[in-house]
């Protein structure tokens, strides 16, 4: 189905043929129980409420929380919006949110909801929207999401009783590790995402 | 000499119908030569809260192409002419009210943008919305043989070196909208809004006659 | 200091749990991310530029955005001289004033447009806040008048036109 | 009539109250005083920073920030079957996207008109002005070619995104690599190697905001919302390659004003990139 709001080309394209690299832990560059080094930048979008950058590795994430906005519903509310963007992945992917991303929105509002003090805001609702820049690793960018909307949240002034972080892990050839790059996903025959509030 | 034994400066044959559909409170056919848009006005009416203005009447704009649903350039064409349509409507006088227009394109040879403004205009008039000014369109093209053609056709719009559209205001004389589209000088330009500028008001002239026949005719019947 | 949210600020025996902060199992947390202050030599709290939620017993700013024959609705502006995103409140007819309800009539006390300040009285059923203008406070703050100029208030009930010298009706405000 | 004057400074809200409920009046205030609610002069623009290549996983990408309002490009590479009446030629299909995270007014779902209007402003800039020769991105005649997305994505929209997404677009095309690639027995295959597009027109943009008979240029959101916008589009040899006003009541000296100050502007961008 051609998007005809906005500019299209021919509907079957493809990646040039290049082969997957075999990966296995022995080859790793840090140790299995390290997870890769982080950089946070807050308040990276003026415009928005809220706001966080995390980059980890290749990996970039930005995140914005709009809000608080009204709804006719008492209780406060927690929308997450979570999209690769187009030019994330080695694939080029569409505007429209696929099956994963729909689900990785939900991952979101799960893991932030019971952390935000949502009684001190009736009758309103939060938006947060995270776009991954750049990916290395797909559960990798889910934790990293993770980890960033927490950050945007306290940025934007929102009472929580905790910083929610995000982590992941897989196996390969039955030996475990910490926060898997792309490669190494593919490769994994298990994946896992943790996160975690203090509390 | 151009195809259709027009000269450079002069705009095809233009014709124009009000009051064409009976349900709508006005609508208006203009035709460049073999180019034609309809447009139909609706308004001021109820409007849907979502999106009901306080202090002014909410003007939403919808163009269909004459095949299709539109792409983006047919969304282009409608930003162009809301804005025109927001300018010259005295909003203020309807508050929390809806005005609808609706383009249709009859047939396409070309300079249809500028088409569909004029039928806007009259469209306008026929459905006696407050204006605060009235205005005319024209596109105007410079050729790769660097000629400087008036309201041009789709053929001759096959070898545009660049085209501009243009909307004139005929009280002020000033340019409310350009569209302009290729590579061109500064000379080039200036050559195109001075026989813009022109057209436009032989234009008014037409609209003023097509209103003028209008009024007449209705005189006539009582 | 600087304090994130979920930070042990201090046993809860010690001092009280002010704003910003909540109690949990003996202990005093951080709920925001901001500055850690120490007010009234026994609260602890944790203050930052927070967007406001209005809430009962807040003091609101808003614009009239329309009025009926029983009620004008608020677009609300700041919540107790903080910024505020968009939040609407409806005043109802009763809420205008004290006394002399019965006789009183809506468009003779606000107008689309108008600046007014009010109470948010509660937080309402519906979708809307419930806010009123009972009181010397509440009331017009800022009008224009139908020529366009800002008008000033000649009495409880009253506003001129410095350009025309017309009177209009409002339910003004006290200046404080 | 006796009017008391003490009444202005006693309900006198403060200037973010003011500026909420009359934004014009709060405008009109600061230019009377030939200064700009952000501090600008009326024809100052704001501060550019560039980042080049951001995005590893792209053939060529960029970041560009003026004052608040930034954009990020990237470019990607696929192969397709070319279009049967251009058989020498590939596709490039730039997209600009104004995603709900970049200014509070976008909601999120299918692209609005206005984003739909900016897309289409850059396609045409690339359908009309030469601005590569797209018979580069030809792998074997009639049967395969490359497909380049560009992807302008909004990540803050603070005013004249169009100006910043064309500096994105073409820092990104300057800094593209393509793999060098054969063709065989139906099949592309990756070579050693990277060359280079020649872009033979560089293009850049400068928005001005008419409020008030006034030109303010590199305008924010907040004056884009109460003036009206006019785009000129200006190529590396101080050529036009477009104007764009929708609703500006312009007599023609104030064009020329902003024409001549469009060019002089651009020779500064294109200089950036």
């Amino acid at each position: 189905m051609v998007d005809r709001k906005r500019i299209y080309g021919p509907e079957n394209t493809s990646l040039i043929i290049t082969e997957k690299k075999q990966v296995s832990f022995t080859k790793r560059e840090r140790p299995l129980d390290n997870i890769r080094p982080l950089y946070f930048d807050l308040g990276t979008i003026p415009q928005a409420s809220g706001s966080a950058f995390i980059e980890a590795g290749s990996m970039k994430i930005i995140c914005a929380v709009y809000g608080p906005k009204q709804i006719s519903k008492n209780q406060g509310v927690l929308n997450c919006d979570f999209k690769f963007a187009p030019f994330s992945r080695l694939e080029r992917r569409g505007y429209a949110k696929d099956e994963q991303e729909k689900d990785f929105s939900l991952v979101l509002e799960q893991a932030l909801t019971p952390a935000i003090q949502l009684e001190n805001l009736p009758k309103s609702k939060l938006d947060l929207y995270v776009t991954v820049l750049e990916s290395d690793g797909t559960f990798a960018s889910l934790a990293g999401a993770i980890t960033c909307a927490s950050l945007a949240l306290a940025n934007a002034g929102i009472a929580m009783y905790d910083l929610v972080t995000g982590c992941s892990a897989g196996f390969i050839d039955n030996v475990s590790g910490l926060d898997l790059t792309e490669d190494e996903e593919y490769m994994a025959e298990g994946n896992l995402l943790t996160n975690k509030a203090l509390l | 000499m151009r195809p259709d034994q027009r000269t450079n400066t002069s705009v095809r044959t233009m014709g124009s119908g009000l009051g064409y559909l009976s349900r709508a409170d006005g609508s208006a056919k203009f035709q460049f030569g073999k180019s034609s848009v309809l447009c139909a006005v609706n308004g001021p009416m109820a409007v849907k809260q979502r999106d009901e203005l306080m202090d002014k009447a909410y003007i939403s704009v919808s163009f269909t192409p004459l095949v299709g649903k539109g792409t983006t350039l047919d969304r282009l064409y409608e930003r162009i002419l809301e804005k025109i349509a927001t300018l010259v409507i005295i909003d203020a006088l309807h508050p929390r009210t809806m005005i609808r227009i609706s383009f249709q394109v009859l047939a396409d040879d070309g300079s249809i943008l500028t088409t569909a403004v004029n039928a806007m205009m009259l469209a306008l008039l026929d459905a006696g919305v407050p204006l605060n000014s009235t205005f005319a369109g024209v596109t105007t093209m410079v050729h790769t043989d660097g000629r400087l053609l008036l309201d041009p056709t789709v053929i001759e719009l096959e070898e545009a070196q660049s085209v501009h559209n243009f909307v004139f205001d005929a009280i002020s004389g000033n340019c409310i909208a350009t569209n302009s589209t290729g590579v061109y000088t500064k000379e080039e330009f200036d050559g195109s809004y001075e026989l813009a500028s022109l057209a436009c008001q032989s234009i008014h002239g037409f609209f003023k006659a097509a209103v003028k026949h209008k009024i007449e005719k209705e005189q006539g019947k009582e | 200091m600087k304090v994130i949210p979920g930070q042990v600020l201090s046993a809860a025996d010690k001092f009280k749990a002010g704003e910003g902060t909540f109690e949990k199992d003996g202990f005093i947390y951080s709920s925001l991310l901001g500055a850690k202050e120490i007010q009234d030599n026994n609260t602890i709290a944790v203050t930052t530029q927070v967007l406001a939620v209005p809430f009962v017993g807040s003091v609101v700013i808003g614009k009239v955005s329309k009025i009926t024959s029983k009620h004008a609705i608020v677009q609300i502006i700041m919540v107790n001289n903080k910024k505020s995103l968009n939040y609407t409140g409806t005043i109802l007819k009763k809420d205008i004033r004290k006394t002399n309800v019965d006789q009183l009539e809506i468009y003779k006390c606000y107008r689309p447009g108008d600046v007014v300040r009010c109470l948010v009285t509660s937080i309402g059923d519906g979708k809307n806040f419930v806010l009123s203008t009972a009181g010397d406070k509440f009331g017009v703050v800022l009008a224009v008048s139908v020529s366009g100029y800002t008008m000033v208030p000649v009495a409880w009930d009253q506003m001129v036109c410095p350009h025309t010298g017309n009177i209009e009706f409002r339910k003004c405000a006290k200046p404080e | 009539m006796e009017v008391d004057l003490e009444y202005e400074k006693t309900t006198a809200l403060d200037a973010e109250t003011f500026k909420k409920i009359q934004p014009k009046e709060y405008l009109r205030r600061f230019l009377q005083q030939d200064t700009r609610p952000d501090g600008r002069a009326v024809s100052e623009s704001r501060q550019i920073n560039f980042n080049a290549d951001p995005i590893s996983k792209c053939v060529g990408s960029a970041t560009v920030k003026s004052g608040n309002s930034m954009v990020i490009c990237g470019i990607k590479a696929e192969i397709t079957t070319p279009d049967p009446l251009y058989p020498k030629q590939g596709y490039f299909i730039p997209n600009l996207d104004l995603p709900a995270m970049c200014n509070p007014r976008f909601k999120p779902g299918p692209p609005q008109q206005l984003t739909q209007s900016l897309s289409e402003q850059i396609n045409q800039l690339f359908e009309k002005c030469n601005i590569f020769n797209k018979e580069q991105l030809a792998i074997e005649n009639g049967e395969v070619c490359w497909i380049l997305y560009a992807d302008i994505v909004c990540l803050n929209y603070d005013g004249s995104v169009m100006d910043i997404a064309l500096l994105a677009l073409f820092s990104a095309l300057k800094s593209l690599t393509l793999p060098l690639v054969e063709y065989i027995d139906g099949q592309v295959k990756q070579v050693d190697g990277y060359r280079k597009l020649e872009i033979d027109r560089v293009i850049s943009s400068t928005t001005f905001c008419i409020f008030d008979d006034k030109l303010l240029l590199d305008p924010t959101d907040d004056e884009e919302l109460e003036g009206s916008i006019l785009t000129v589009f200006v190529d590396h040899e101080g050529l036009f390659c477009g104007i764009n006003t929708f609703d500006g009541h312009l007599s023609k000296d104030k064009l020329d004003e902003c024409l001549l100050s469009a060019q002089q502007r651009a020779t500064k961008l294109i200089k950036l990139i």
